[in-house]
């Protein structure tokens, strides 16, 4: 998986590419963890390219996502399609966090 | 060649060797890409539940036998270890609030959910878990 | 379907599943279990130089392209790597005694035997390594 | 891999199963200096159980064979078939190593 991170207007944007899976699901989670360290509070996960998750990965963003909130951060994910897209909305996690069509409208509307 | 079979060591190194075997063999026999990738999580659901919980002494084993029937493309995980029947699981609650979201509990609901026939049976001291999509989009 | 493809990070640890890849695809197409275990040899053998030679950064990628022919069972390597022709290479000296046996080149030169057919080409920033066998026992 | 080691008759006779290669060969070399260091000097290697070996898993036998020869032990090869016999023969590693058609007779002849 690639990871590339970026901070615009406030939010800590981070682009997932390829597959968030139990290979690699507990380093991105440490990640995330180091992110939240270093003071970062508002997570939006770009999932446009990420092109599989398994609940391993679900984990993950889950074990962030409560960390956040814990600090009164938020996190919120955009841009699913495909696999991703149904095993988000499959799980129920589509429920839980905020999900948005693009990264546009998850930055106007988060 | 209508079955094809292998064993593979049952720890989270050899979880991707296992995925591929069985999207390599599920792309030959012309499985629809969206499939492939439901199987695939299945198989990464399945066998990681194998390599954490079913052996006391780990590793164990785990062999995937694959069929390629005639309305369904077929795959059977079996392993050695303690009885484990997930289709007597419970689904977990979707509806449970972030606060109090248990962690576990998704993959085998994943994998019910995902493929077109999941069944289970328990044959000697074995768990076979059978999975199973059609060949098209559906 | 002709011809399946996948590209993997060219790093040691993903070499199981390229071997994988080629070999449940060359199962499921009918190629006889001794030629599948010359192909996986030279797979092996192939991506372990592209995965520790091929790139100045790496890991860089490799793809893998498998193509059902007539006659033969295609398999391409592709990597952006320097270029590298493997058929280029001198074989190594078979009848060294032990103590001046050089540990290396015995790679390429297992490729080159144990295959139908081999040959290399360079396509504009990438290394292509064509590597073949018929389906039967031979 | 699986490896099985037993002392019979002055000989440390080491069963192979499975697959040597890129990804266990270093471990296994490894595993090797160590019965040498041990102590023992002369090996057997019981391929009967081997179904494939590549260039990496030559490369480790080399290495102990190279090891034992400067401590005035020895290595043999027994048992060998299919792939592993042939990568052996074509490698012309069989000029170089001594290799016997099976235990029994690797233990007398050698
Ligand atoms: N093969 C198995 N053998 C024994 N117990 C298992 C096996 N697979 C799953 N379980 C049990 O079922 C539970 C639910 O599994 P799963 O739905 O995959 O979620 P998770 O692994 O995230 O907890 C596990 O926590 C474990 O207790
Ligand atoms: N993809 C590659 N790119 C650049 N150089 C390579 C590549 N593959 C092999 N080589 C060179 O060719 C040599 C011989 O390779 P090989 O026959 O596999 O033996 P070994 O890797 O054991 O040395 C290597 O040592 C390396 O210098």
């Amino acid at each position: 998986m690639n990871v590339k991170t970026q901070a615009e207007k406030g939010y800590w944007v981070v682009k997932l590419e390829g597959r968030l899976d139990i290979s690699n699901s507990s380093q991105f989670e440490q990640e995330c963890m180091q992110w939240i360290e270093q003071g970062q509070r508002r997570f939006i996960l770009d999932l446009g390219g990420l092109e599989y998750i398994s609940s391993a990965g679900l984990r993950s963003i889950l074990a962030a996502t409560k960390k956040l909130k814990a600090q009164k951060g938020s996190l919120s994910l955009c841009a699913l399609s495909g696999l991703v897209e149904e095993v988000v909305t499959v799980s129920g996690f589509d429920n839980i966090l905020q999900v948005y069509p693009d990264l546009t409208q998850a930055m106007a509307e988060e | 060649m209508e079955t094809v079979e292998r064993t593979f060591v049952a720890n989270l190194a050899t979880i991707p060797s296992m995925m591929e075997f069985v999207s390599a063999t599920a792309e030959a026999f012309g499985v629809h890409p969206k499939r492939i990738m439901h199987l695939e999580l299945a198989v990464e659901e399945a066998t990681a539940n194998i390599c954490s919980y079913a052996y006391e002494i780990p590793p164990g084993e785990v062999t995937i036998k694959i069929s390629r029937e005639i309305e369904m493309f077929r795959i059977e995980l079996i392993d050695s270890g303690v009885p484990f029947d997930p289709m007597a699981m419970e689904a977990p609650d979707l509806k449970a609030e972030l606060e109090s979201r248990q962690v576990g509990g998704l993959g085998v609901f994943l994998i019910r959910r995902m493929l077109d026939d999941v069944h289970y049976s328990r044959s000697g001291t074995q768990n076979v878990l059978s999975l199973a999509v059609r060949y098209g989009e559906k």
